[in-house]
């Protein structure tokens, strides 16, 4: 099928997974508020498990996606199949958010169905933030995507650290937002248009001009602000922290790999003509998050504040592959987003299952014994971790490799050099954890621990580590998957990383 | 009509002491209604952009009046949630996150 | 071209005047003798009853942030409904859709029990 | 006897055959292990829980940590804790049958796969590809796995070995709560050492090398609740990191100079490297770096011996007879580019003998049976590093055979005394150390299928005529005597300006004192162990006998490996050996025949690159001393040491005398590591603990970088001050440096 977006309807049809999600998203509303009314009482299960059934049939309309062509690149919303690689991931990383939130959230007293709802309505942000093509598309993406985040985070209005999280987030948040949206307005004035495939052929002309090298600069901070790149993360730490965890999970793994998705497109594919201006300064962030992060994450006495850490320095490695300018590089930054995305969620429901109670405090001695008080979560928890430093026999350990190589291609010496260094401030931190797991025994009252994430949220954790282990050994195909939707890129007429249209 | 340098002119010093104030402020509310004035001030530039640049800046206006709405919503009600837990609104006494 | 703003501006001109004059007058002319009891915040007659400052039901910044909303997307509606005819239906089923959600919206607030007073 | 000329007639006849052999399953003798570690991991996770459900419904009732310490204890605790209730559960039975059953198919598979090989003369490997691996650019990685005459004969060893061992830990550990656990990992690690052997590529050998690291990190720290175990885990888990670290490096070294990281390609390609050209050299120190970390040598060793903190059967099969010689087999295999460089080479011979005799000073005076056999093996690595290293390659890999059958034989030896020891002193509640040979003495008569199995492989790795060590040692010591006439191509290259002959000489005197050091500790060990008056005890006394026949088999069939195994390489070119050539498998060197084509690109560098060599002297001299060396020593010991006066712990001082008291102390090396390396490190990190109240940080995991990357973190993360105005005002800075950059670019 061919869409030419001369007729409004052929948007339908373009946006069809955000518009089943969104009707989704109602429904679990409107299921959850009729069946309790304004009740306060726990939520049945049946909303969370509508909530994934609507993310399952969300993901067979984005396989459809790939069925489907556009006759000019010239729309709103790109119909490509890097968008729909990025959305799978971020439906994988909103249903696990949802898996290993099932549980949690009674434990916690925040069972409502307004959490899944405004999960979904998260997502479809995410989703829209994907595709954007248009600058305005991209702010309302991300205040969709935000909005709603903001609520989610300060969900548990009666933890004082969740309500600050929340208020920091927002202020912050919107904060960035302001310069996004000023960013996109010098742009509309020095383009003429906020629509990407119109601005691209007046790159040559704008290079010059100071309008929109700053608004484009605004554009940077403001998806900088996003994905969390230092001196831009200063939210990220306390808003990851105060979140309810499976919100923690989210943010870090479906709104980063949105947030990077909209940054390729702009930047690697939209702005590719001016990439000597962008490019000296973003690499300077990417080293900087790459070292700072590290480096503060190993101070972190709380294992959820240095997973935090951790996300940031993940940005700054995905960094490096944006900047690596070639195929590989982006090809190398689907495969880390779709790893990365499997082991963070991970590792934060592995948080989830260890945290006390309703006391969200994950003192690296809460770990003494885990691995044998619980085999199993204690393994996958290894798993996750070693992955998140890169050992071999992980998918990180791909990933990096791949980035580490594209950057190599590129001449990009130092970034490499920088990330094998990074990683290796890394490994600390990461194996600490691991060792504290394995060889500080558990201390004697924490004998009558139960296990505190679900069957459902085991087993998700369980294919997580199982898939995470997977892509070490067969990457190969994710890997040409992933090849084949960055070339879907090169139908927006201009350069991508010098590979051209 | 207006110059439209003297609108962009005006629109950047609104979105200069939304961002000042941002900095220096220490309520809550008052920061938000700075951040608003960051938004509002790309709003004129929208508008005053428009003549010159396409229609579609007064269109993105209205977008971006509805996201405010959508975000004061919100943002109040977290100042609510916070002041319940603080007493206060003052962004000194929110330190709980931090290092 | 401004020019056609110009009675706007009259109108504006004269309505600040009238509001700031009638403050302006009324403090001129009238006799100014301060008593306790003109002093003091009249309440229908009735004798307050502790501080002003008290508190707010948390109901009113719901109403607040409700009406805010629902407020502010009537700026969808009026640019739709001067340009209905041109836009056909297209733009009927875009605004219906549009309808649609604040429709969902409405019905949620409603089943919360949020345009309840008790 | 390295250099023997292949018939011709042979040859032909391979090349007429080659390709008619097809692997028979390969990818089943690796996936086996693994289904295996699948089920038993399954098991384990359910054990796990049952356990702990009894556990906390027990401490609920006599409330207090007790019963948890003992839950997971040492092994003098654990081994025979057996469950009062009777009743074994069936996550305690499956793995008895799964785990040496998948062992026994894949040794089956294995064999077969030999039968239909020695039917041809196989000139190239069989590389079967199952998925593309890493593909990126030029770097197109294959998993694959290749079939050569090296690999099946690694596989039938780990196998082989392996099921036998497997075997032993059914009675040995059967009654620990972890053993579904423990046999899981036991699978695991076999499962990654068949991917190390049977890998057709660098990086497929480096799942397989970390993987066995990592399993034998989790089976060293099985007991963890002691600290020291612990210890002992992290320490093998750094060393190896170190090494690894090597390997990594010279992989990359390998891909950017040969374009390629499978087998076939780089050897193809490596003579294109300039011969003993300083790139060559560089990829070769570091696999060698690689190797040492992996195989215990100095300077890297010092994890092995902390490594017996495992189980017994742990130490026997991947401390003793596997993971540990993969340093070996690596050389082997990259023996084309180690012959291309011949400095490098030389140097792992040294560092080969060195170790080989200073492992050996330390078996001296050590008490703990187990710490014997710990520096026997280091030393008897060290004899198949000077092998290697000396371009004797195929010697190198006949005594790590040999090796591995009489070395698993001793440990499981060792393993079957503390077992019974264990278990009598359980008996009586004593808390005397069952693995002090002062505790032991005169057990010949308790356990006498333990000691005529265990005396027969210490007759093997003293030399003792005909049993395998005698075969194995006298090839590597032989081909250093050689060497040292200048008739080994490495006679001709030099390593710190000193000629190979020369230094192939002092190889020899070397090992030889190491071997004669070797017959005395391994006398010695036999003599305390089993001889003189037993000293375990009266009560104990009571309790003392023989293993069950799942521990007993494994000894009786490693013992007759270990008195037959050499006879798997019998050369009719060599004197005085040439006399057991009648009894010879395989016909005559049938080992050298059989690995030739792997080691013939080494063979084809050296005949372009080293002056041809007329022939091959086999003098009898060498042989006989070898032969008096084993001797000497073992008869040496039986005069010297008295086991009759020998007391128990309380009476006898560990040592006695200034040179006792370095050996004891294994030369203080571990002491100088410590205070050259964990010390400062430790003080550094003391002080900063005083400064800032955070020591989250355990262990010398963190070394000065650490602790100063610490503080730089701690700086870094103090403009995390909560305070949303702060925030904001970073955002600023950063915003405006951005601006600033993109518009002056």
């Amino acid at each position: 099928m061919t869409l030419d977006f001369a007729s409004q309807a052929d948007y339908l049809l373009a946006l069809l997974p955000e518009i089943v999600l969104s009707l989704w998203a109602m429904l679990v509303l409107m299921v959850d508020v009729f069946q309790k009314g304004n009740r306060v009482e726990a939520s049945r299960p049946v909303v969370a498990w509508l909530s994934l059934a609507g993310l399952v049939v969300t993901a067979a309309a984005n396989g459809w996606l790939l069925t489907i062509e556009e006759a000019a690149v010239t729309g709103m919303v790109a119909v490509d199949s890097f968008r729909v690689f990025v959305n799978f991931i971020v439906l994988i990383a909103a249903a696990l958010a949802i898996l290993i939130s099932i549980g949690y959230l009674d434990r916690r007293g925040i069972n409502r169905g307004e959490f899944y709802a405004l999960l979904l309505f998260a997502t479809v942000g995410m989703m829209l933030l994907g595709a954007a093509r248009d600058l305005i598309l991209l702010f309302l993406a991300l205040e969709l995507m935000s909005v709603a985040l903001y609520v989610l985070v300060g969900f548990d209005r009666r933890d004082p650290r969740s309500s600050e999280g929340a208020l920091k987030y927002f202020l912050l948040g919107s904060f960035s937002s302001g310069f996004l949206l000023y960013g996109i307005a010098l742009v509309f004035g020095s383009a003429r248009s906020t629509n990407l495939s119109a601005i691209v052929p007046l790159l040559p002309s704008l290079q010059e001009s100071p309008m929109f090298l700053i608004g484009a600069g605004l554009l940077l901070v403001g998806l900088a602000f996003k994905v969390a790149v230092m001196p831009f993360h200063v939210w990220t730490p306390d808003a990851y922290d105060g979140a309810p965890t499976p919100v923690t999970a989210l943010m870090a793994t479906g709104v980063k790999a949105a947030a990077f998705a909209a940054f390729i497109r702009v930047f690697a594919v939209g702005f590719a003509g001016i990439y000597n201006e962008w490019s000296v300064v973003l690499s300077w962030l990417a080293l900087l998050t790459m070292f700072g992060a590290n480096l503060i994450a190993l101070t972190q006495g709380s294992v959820k504040r240095m997973l935090a850490y951790s996300s940031i320095a993940h940005a700054g490695y995905l960094l490096v592959a944006v900047l690596a300018a070639n195929a590989y590089g982006a090809a190398a930054f689907l495969f880390y987003l779709l790893v990365y995305t499997l082991m963070t969620a991970g590792a934060f429901g592995i948080v989830i299952a260890n945290s006390r109670g309703a006391n969200e405090l994950n003192k690296l001695d809460d770990y003494a014994g885990f691995g044998w008080r619980e085999p199993l979560l204690g393994a996958v928890f290894s798993i996750f971790l070693l992955s998140l430093a890169g050992f071999p026999l992980t998918g990180g350990f791909i990933g990096k490799l791949y980035i580490l190589r594209s950057s190599l291609e590129a001449g990009n010496v130092e970034l490499a050099v920088s990330l094998v260094l990074a990683s290796v401030i890394s490994y600390f931190y990461y194996l600490r954890v691991v060792v504290v797991m394995y060889m500080r025994p558990a201390p004697a009252e924490e004998a009558n621990r139960t296990v505190l994430l679900t069957g459902p949220g085991q087993l998700a954790m369980s294919v997580s580590a199982v898939a995470v282990l997977a892509l070490f050994f067969v990457p190969g195909w994710v890997l040409d998957v992933a090849q084949r939707s960055v070339a879907s890129l090169f139908t927006v007429p201009g350069t991508f990383f010098g590979l051209g249209p | 009509m207006l110059p439209l340098n003297a609108a962009l002119f005006l629109s950047a010093i609104l979105f200069a002491i939304g961002t000042a104030g941002v900095v220096v402020r220490r309520n809550a509310i008052i920061l938000f209604m700075c951040i608003e004035l960051m938004l509002n001030a790309a709003n004129l530039a929208f508008v005053a952009l428009s003549p010159y640049a396409g229609i579609d800046g007064q269109v993105i206006v209205f977008f971006v009046i509805a996201v405010a709405a959508a975000e004061a919503a919100v943002g109040l009600a977290i100042i609510i949630a916070v002041f319940r837990h603080a007493e206060s609104v003052d962004i000194r006494n929110f330190s709980l996150l931090r290092w | 071209m401004l020019r056609s703003y110009l009675p706007l501006l009259i109108l504006l001109g004269i309505s600040a005047a009238q509001a700031v004059g009638m403050v302006v007058v009324s403090q001129v002319l009238s006799p100014t003798k301060w008593t306790w009891v003109k002093a003091s915040p009249y309440e229908s007659g009735i004798d307050p009853l502790g501080s002003t400052r008290e508190r707010f039901s948390v109901k009113f910044y719901v109403v607040a942030i409700l009406f805010i909303v629902f407020d502010v997307e009537t700026v969808f509606l009026i640019p739709w409904a001067v340009v209905m005819r041109e836009v056909g239906v297209a733009g009927f089923v875009a605004a219906a859709m549009f309808i649609f959600i604040l429709t969902v919206g409405l019905i949620y607030e409603w089943r919360k029990g949020a345009l309840e007073w008790d | 006897m390295i250099l023997r000329v292949q018939q011709t007639a042979e040859t032909v006849v391979a090349e007429a055959q080659a390709g008619a052999f097809e692997p028979i399953l390969l990818g089943l003798i690796v996936l086996l292990p693994l289904i295996g570690f699948a089920i038993n991991g399954v098991a384990a996770i359910l054990a796990a829980r049952t356990a702990e459900r009894r556990r906390w419904s027990s401490s609920s009732h006599h409330g207090g940590s007790e019963g948890e310490a003992d839950e997971y204890s040492n092994e003098t605790h654990s081994v025979m804790d057996a469950e009062p209730t009777g009743v074994v559960p069936w996550t305690h039975r499956l793995p008895s049958l799964v785990a040496p059953g998948v062992m026994l198919l894949a040794f089956a598979l294995a064999v077969a796969n030999l039968f239909g090989m020695m039917g041809v003369e196989l000139e190239e490997p069989i590389v079967r590809t199952y998925w593309s691996w890493i593909p990126v650019g030029e770097l197109q990685v294959e998993a694959a796995l290749q079939l050569d005459q090296l690999s099946l004969l690694m596989t039938l060893v780990v196998t082989g070995v392996g099921a036998l061992i497997h075997l032993f830990s059914v009675g040995y550990m059967s009654h620990d709560p972890g053993y579904p656990r423990y046999m899981a990992y036991l699978n695991l690690f076999v499962f990654f050492m068949l991917v190390l052997v049977l890998g057709a590529s660098f990086p497929v050998m480096f799942v397989g090398w970390e993987g066995v690291g990592l399993c034998s990190y989790l089976l060293i720290g099985f007991w963890f609740s002691e600290k020291a175990n612990a210890d002992a885990g992290k320490k093998a888990f750094i060393v190896n990191r170190i090494g690894d670290f090597g390997f990594l490096i010279a992989m990359l070294l390998i891909f950017v100079d040969l374009g390629a990281l499978g087998y076939v390609e780089v050897f193809e390609r490596a003579p294109q490297l300039d011969y003993a050209g300083p790139v060559v050299t560089a990829i070769c120190l570091f696999l060698f770096l690689g190797a040492v970390g992996k195989s215990a040598q100095i300077p890297l060793y010092v994890w092995l011996p902390d490594a017996m903190a495992g189980p017994t059967p742990v130490s026997a099969l991947i401390h003793a007879a596997t993971m540990v010689t993969a340093g070996v087999y690596l050389v082997v295999r990259a023996s084309t580019l180690f012959a291309m460089a011949p400095a490098a080479s030389l140097l792992v011979a040294l560092v080969g003998a060195v170790t080989a005799l200073f492992a050996a000073t330390i078996g001296l005076k050590q008490w703990d049976i187990k710490k014997v056999l710990a520096y026997s093996t280091i030393s008897q690595l060290g004899f198949m590093f000077a092998a290697v290293g000396m371009g004797a390659y195929v010697a190198g890999v006949f005594h790590l055979m040999t090796h591995a059958f009489f070395k698993a034989c001793l440990f499981l030896g060792s393993g079957a005394v503390i077992h019974a020891l264990h278990e009598a002193m359980h008996a009586t509640h004593s808390h005397a150390d069952a693995q002090d040979m002062r505790n032991m003495g005169g057990l010949r008569r308790y356990l006498p299928i333990t000691f005529a199995t265990m005396a027969i492989a210490t007759l093997a790795i003293a030399g003792v005529a005909p049993f395998a060590g005698f075969f194995s040692k006298d090839e590597i010591v032989g081909a250093a005597w050689i060497g040292s006439a200048g008739e080994l191509p490495l006679s001709q290259a030099s390593l710190f300006g000193v000629g190979g002959g020369t230094w192939m000489g002092m190889i020899a005197i070397l090992l030889s004192i190491a071997a004669f050091l070797t017959a005395f500790y391994m006398g010695r060990l036999m003599l305390y162990t089993f001889f003189g008056p037993n000293r375990t005890g009266e009560a104990e006394r009571q309790h003392l006998h023989e293993v069950g026949w799942t521990m007993s088999v494994p000894l009786i069939v490693l013992a007759v490996m270990s008195t037959i195994g050499g006879f798997f390489n019998v050369d009719s070119l060599v004197p005085i050996v040439n006399l057991f050539s009648p009894f010879a498998f395989g016909g005559d060197a049938a080992l050298h025949n059989w690995l030739h084509p792997v080691i013939i690109g080494a063979e084809e560098v050296w005949a372009s690159n080293t002056a041809a060599i007329p022939e091959v002297h086999h003098a009898s001299w060498p042989i006989l001393l070898a032969i008096l060396v084993g001797v000497a020593g073992l008869v040496l010991a039986a005069v010297v040491l008295k086991p009759q006066l020998l007391g128990t712990p309380e009476e006898t001082p560990a040592y006695e005398g200034n040179l006792e008291k370095v050996l004891y102390n294994k030369w203080y090396v571990d002491e100088l590591y410590q205070r050259i390396v964990v010390r400062p490190v430790w003080g550094l990190s003391r002080a900063f603990y005083s400064v800032v109240d955070r020591g989250t940080i355990d262990g010398i995991i963190d070394g000065v970088l650490g602790r100063g990357a610490m503080l730089l973190g701690l700086s870094a993360g103090r403009v995390q001050t909560g305070q949303v105005n702060t925030y904001a005002f970073i955002i600023i800075v950063g915003v405006i440096v951005v601006l600033g950059s993109i518009v002056v670019m």
